[in-house]
């Protein structure tokens, strides 16, 4: 579907709360390329800085992404090159998200960064198939 | 999804250069600039398909999800990519040879299948393709005989070919393999998709479904480049 | 007394060999086949990536080189013929008073560049509605104030010919994507109520405080950068529909423009092929002049003695052509001592 | 590239061997009586031959067929014409394409040739690549002087808007006459035969056929289709104006489709090239065969008060 690009949008909101504009996102994939989750997007961290941009709303607010992202991970921040907080961009649109009352895409965001093994999701589902794999899946 | 690097391979793209002797190539040429879809009408109405990426995964060799891709069968086949490419990378041919190369895998033959009726009952037995059989019954209410018509306007009642024509065809169809192919194609059983359980739908994601007959077996397809779109998306979302 | 230098092409890099050359003691004849000096440089309204006044700056230079003893500028003149070798050229020119033969030691080529006419693009609808402009009609609406008023959306296109083998060149123009973000501030800074859309394929920023320049019109002045080339203009009532795809979402996308602004490429002089036939000296297969040696000699051109300057040898900004006609008048100083 | 410089080459022949289109001779005749009557009105005399089958694109398209398989059915055709010594006029885009591009690749590609030949060669027939492919519409404008002359029925009054086909301008982005982008040739003969041409906003689009999106992608294709109309009724044309009977049926029959799907109220005639100008040269009107044509019937009536029985 052709999108149609607008220019007024929950983006002003969303830079007003993090203090910052997304238009120093360069679009350079760092954030998704590190991201714990990135085998479940929909849309990746900087797609979503873009279709704010574009003034996308409805496209961003429906998606997994926002419910994915954790709380307190920071670690696209901490790799992003401008220090966008991609994590308090999402949890803005996660709020922005619930006033219009969507409902969460994905039931537990994962409460702690980083470590597969800590991960919420992979301590229910992946220890089964850990403990049998050995540990390929864990960071080097 | 996460995209293993590793499962990547050249080796599709250069296998199927000779196949088709010239037809198909300078992919890598690409500049992945978008123009092609920037034009698309069929990304006009679903946005998953997207000539660019095709082009890209089959540069990178990820043909596994160029193959098995619903998007794979969504071509218009208007050639609207192939006229504005800076690159001048004619796309509908890449096309032509994917949508055979995911055959061979298993892919798109219900598409295919629809279409093989047209192939052997008008092509092959009248020469051509349309015949003067109306299907539509609306369009048959007002327009009424097209042999009427045709003898108004001057024509003879039907559009025959001269038997040695057939004969030619057919003969052509045979020597280049057309016909064997679409005989493979006429004894493919489909599984149809609406007689199918919950329970046979679940596992069919799981697994591909196989087939009764010869090696041919059928996958069901996916969007493999994002959600499906179009009205019927938007209706449904 | 030493022997003179044939520049060719009154352009930023022409004038500037034609100062060096004077400033050190030799005679410089530069000839520009137009009636004023200045070449595409004092068709600019501003310089990036520090916005400063072009004109004021042409101007400048140009009486500089006029105030110089050294120095004969004649307009509107062309070279008709060129015998000899390195240090004892014979060259013809045609004067509007005339022919006019005179002795050299050197000649310096600086005959500029040209901002291709995108005619063949006819999917971008120029040349069929007045709302679609090349850059350099954009400088001349932004110089006399036409800039579109009120909450209009501009569009501009990148990579206009360039990186394009169907229609266009296969090389990188270099400067558009500096040009075209300068071109979108100063839309911006004379109508704060526009909208600016930049669609690019790569953002190539390729000098000193350029990369600064371009993230400066996406983060101060809110310019839009949309990865995807344009597909297609269409005129709709007074409108345009720019179709394109925003690559980085994997979207096609539409916009409602009042104004498209094309970023052609920049493309050898004209009739460059029939100037390096009269001086003998090679091309490449787009028609700019052939370095000896692209690294370590850029100002040598294939043939003794004849000496390149400026944006004729590839594309590039006013900073490296005037430091290659400072090269190649040092160059035309060896042989004229 | 100076727009149109190729219509020079064509050459004014005297006999032309006539194409066939399966679309047009069982879906609307009138294309195909009308295509051979403004040819011969024009001093062309068109060759018809039992022998000519499909071009083979439709099985390509629908990849029953690999190109490769059909590439000798194209030249099989070919070399009828060949036999006759004619140039070919072909009234379909698909066909155009095919014919062209095939044609193109196969005289550029002796190894290819002489593997089709050797299939040929044993029903004795083969090809040689000396003939050229011409679209119907290319060789009305190259005899437009005759046509001016010509004229009978002026279409004085008569709004057309033009639909140019993705085959045609995608396809044969070296071959066809006219940009590929931005065409106009149609335009022109329509002036030049008295009427008026209506721009409207999705004049370059496809009219969604989307070749066989029709029959398995229905949605999709309508979906684009109703696009195209609403462009096309927002700018009200009399006609519209096609140069290929399969974008012609997509854009007559999805007309009566839709109205029947959603309650929309499409009403616009559409009619092929050759029919225009069969309108316009006088040719009787059993021949234009519009008992054929589904939707704007009514519209049509008024278009014929206007011009002329």
């Amino acid at each position: 579907m052709r999108l149609k690009i607008d220019e007024d949008g929950i983006r002003t909101m969303v830079e007003q709360s993090i203090g910052k504009s997304l238009t120093s996102c360069l679009q350079c994939s760092k954030c998704g390329g590190g991201c714990v989750h990135s085998e479940e997007f929909d849309l990746t961290p900087r797609q979503v800085v873009e279709s704010l941009l574009d003034c996308q709303d409805g496209k961003v607010l429906d998606s997994r992404m926002i419910w994915l992202c954790g709380r307190s991970c920071s670690a696209c921040q901490a790799v992003c090159p401008v220090g966008l907080p991609l994590n308090e961009i999402m949890a803005v649109l996660r709020e922005e998200a619930g006033r219009r009352g969507i409902e969460p895409k994905y039931e537990k965001p994962s409460m702690i960064y980083y470590k597969f093994e800590h991960c919420a999701k992979h301590q229910e589902e992946g220890e089964a198939s850990e403990s049998s794999t050995g540990r390929e899946t864990q960071p080097a | 999804m996460l995209e293993k690097v590793k499962d990547w391979s050249d080796e599709f793209y250069e296998s199927f250069k000779p196949i088709a002797m010239g037809f198909v190539n300078e992919a890598e040429k690409c500049l992945q600039c978008g123009k092609c879809t920037g034009q698309c009408p069929a990304a006009a109405v679903t946005p998953s398909y997207n000539p660019r990426k095709i082009i890209r995964d089959l540069v990178f060799g990820n043909v596994k999800r160029v193959l098995s891709s619903v998007e794979l069968w969504q071509c218009f086949f208007c050639s609207g990519c192939y006229s504005v490419c800076p690159m001048d990378i004619n796309f509908p041919f890449f096309v032509f040879m994917f949508r055979l190369a995911a055959m061979n895998e298993g892919y798109g033959w219900e598409d295919v299948k629809q279409l093989e009726g047209y192939a052997e009952k008008s092509y092959l037995k009248d020469g051509i393709t349309v015949s003067t059989f109306e299907r539509n019954p609306y369009v048959l209410d007002t327009v009424g005989d097209i042999g009427k018509i045709r003898a108004e306007a001057g024509l003879p009642p039907e559009r025959k070919v001269s038997a040695r024509g057939v004969a030619e065809i057919n003969m052509i169809s045979d020597l280049s393999g057309m016909t064997a192919f679409m005989k493979q194609i006429g004894g493919v059983e489909l599984l149809d998709c609406k007689s199918c359980t919950d329970e046979q739908a679940k596992r069919c994601k799981r697994k591909p479904m196989p087939s009764k007959v010869g090696k041919v077996k059928t996958h069901y397809r996916f969007y493999n480049y994002g959600e499906p779109g179009g009205k019927k998306h938007a209706q449904a979302g | 007394m030493a022997k003179k230098t044939l520049i060719i092409g009154g352009g930023i890099a022409g004038i500037t060999a034609a100062q060096k050359i004077a400033q050190n003691g030799g005679t410089a004849l530069l000839i520009e086949k137009e009636g004023h000096l200045g070449g595409n440089f004092a068709k600019l309204t501003y310089t990036f990536p520090v916005l400063a006044d072009a004109k004021g700056i042409v101007t400048r230079e140009i009486k500089t080189a006029e105030e110089l003893a050294g120095i004969e500028i004649l307009p509107r003149t062309t070279l008709e013929s060129c015998r000899g070798e390195a240090g004892n050229f014979t060259v013809e020119l045609g004067t509007p008073s005339g022919r006019r033969t005179e002795q050299v030691a050197a000649i310096v080529v600086a005959a500029g560049f040209h901002y291709m006419e995108p005619t063949a693009y006819t999917e971008y609808a120029y040349g069929r509605s007045a709302k679609v402009v090349t850059s350099l009609e954009f400088e001349k609406m932004a110089a006399e104030g036409r800039l579109p008023q009120g909450p209009a959306r501009v569009v501009f296109v990148h990579c206009v010919g360039s990186r394009d083998k169907a229609k266009g060149y296969r090389y990188c123009s270099k400067i558009c994507c500096s040009y075209s973000a300068k071109h979108a501030i100063m839309l911006k800074q004379a109508n704060p109520e526009a909208k600016a859309y930049v669609f690019y394929i790569d953002i190539r920023a390729l000098g000193k405080g350029y990369e600064e320049f371009i993230r400066e019109a996406m983060e101060k002045y809110n310019v839009r950068y949309i990865r995807g080339r344009v597909a297609k203009v269409i005129e709709s009532g007074d409108k345009l529909l720019v179709r394109a795809e925003d690559s980085l979402i994997g979207n096609p996308v539409e916009v409602e423009a009042d104004l498209v602004v094309l970023a052609s490429a920049m493309e050898p002089p004209q009739g460059s092929r029939a100037l390096a036939g009269i001086l003998g000296i090679a091309t490449d297969e787009y028609g700019f002049f052939r370095e000896a040696e692209a690294n370590v000699r850029p100002c040598h051109s294939s043939k003794e003695g004849i000496f390149l300057a400026g944006s004729c040898t590839q594309p590039m900004e006013i900073a490296a052509a005037v430091a290659m006609g400072g090269l190649a008048a040092s160059e035309a100083l060896i042989l004229s001592r | 590239m100076p727009r149109l410089d190729k219509v020079a080459q064509i050459p004014k022949p005297e006999q032309i061997f006539f194409f066939k289109s399966c679309v047009a001779s069982n879906k609307y005749p009138g294309i195909e009586a009308c295509g051979t009557e403004s040819l011969r009105l024009l001093g062309v005399e068109p060759v018809e031959s039992e022998e000519q089958t499909c071009c083979g694109g439709f099985v390509t398209f629908a990849n029953v067929a690999a190109p490769t398989a059909s590439m000798p059915a194209v030249a099989r055709n070919l070399s009828l014409a060949e036999e006759k010594n004619l140039d070919t006029c072909v009234v379909c885009n698909g066909c155009w394409t095919f014919l062209n591009e095939f044609g193109h690749f196969m005289n550029h590609n002796e190894e290819v040739k002489a593997s089709v030949n050797m299939m040929l060669n044993m029903m004795g027939r083969s090809y040689e690549g000396s003939g050229q492919v011409f679209h119907i519409a290319e060789l009305f404008y190259r005899l437009k002087d005759d046509i001016a002359k010509k004229v009978k029925r002026p279409l004085a009054g008569v709004r057309a808007a033009t639909h140019y086909g993705c085959h045609y301008l995608g396809g044969g982005k070296y071959s066809a006459i006219d940009d590929a982008q931005m065409p106009s040739y149609m335009e022109e003969l329509i002036e030049l035969m008295g009427g008026t041409v209506v721009p409207y906003t999705a004049n370059r689009e496809c009219c969604g056929t989307g070749f066989t999106q029709i029959i398995n992608g229905k949605d999709l294709s309508l979906e684009h289709t109703q696009r195209k109309l609403d462009s096309v009724r927002e700018a009200d044309p009399d006609l519209l104006i096609v140069q290929c009977p399969y974008c012609h049926s997509q854009l007559d029959r999805v007309q009566q489709q839709l109205n029947f799907r959603q309650g929309t109220d499409y009403q616009t005639p559409v009619l092929h090239i050759a029919q225009l100008v069969g309108m316009a040269l006088g040719v009787p009107e059993g021949k234009l065969a519009f008992a054929a044509h589904i939707s704007g019937r009514k519209r049509l009536e008024e278009v014929w008060d206007r011009v002329g029985r």
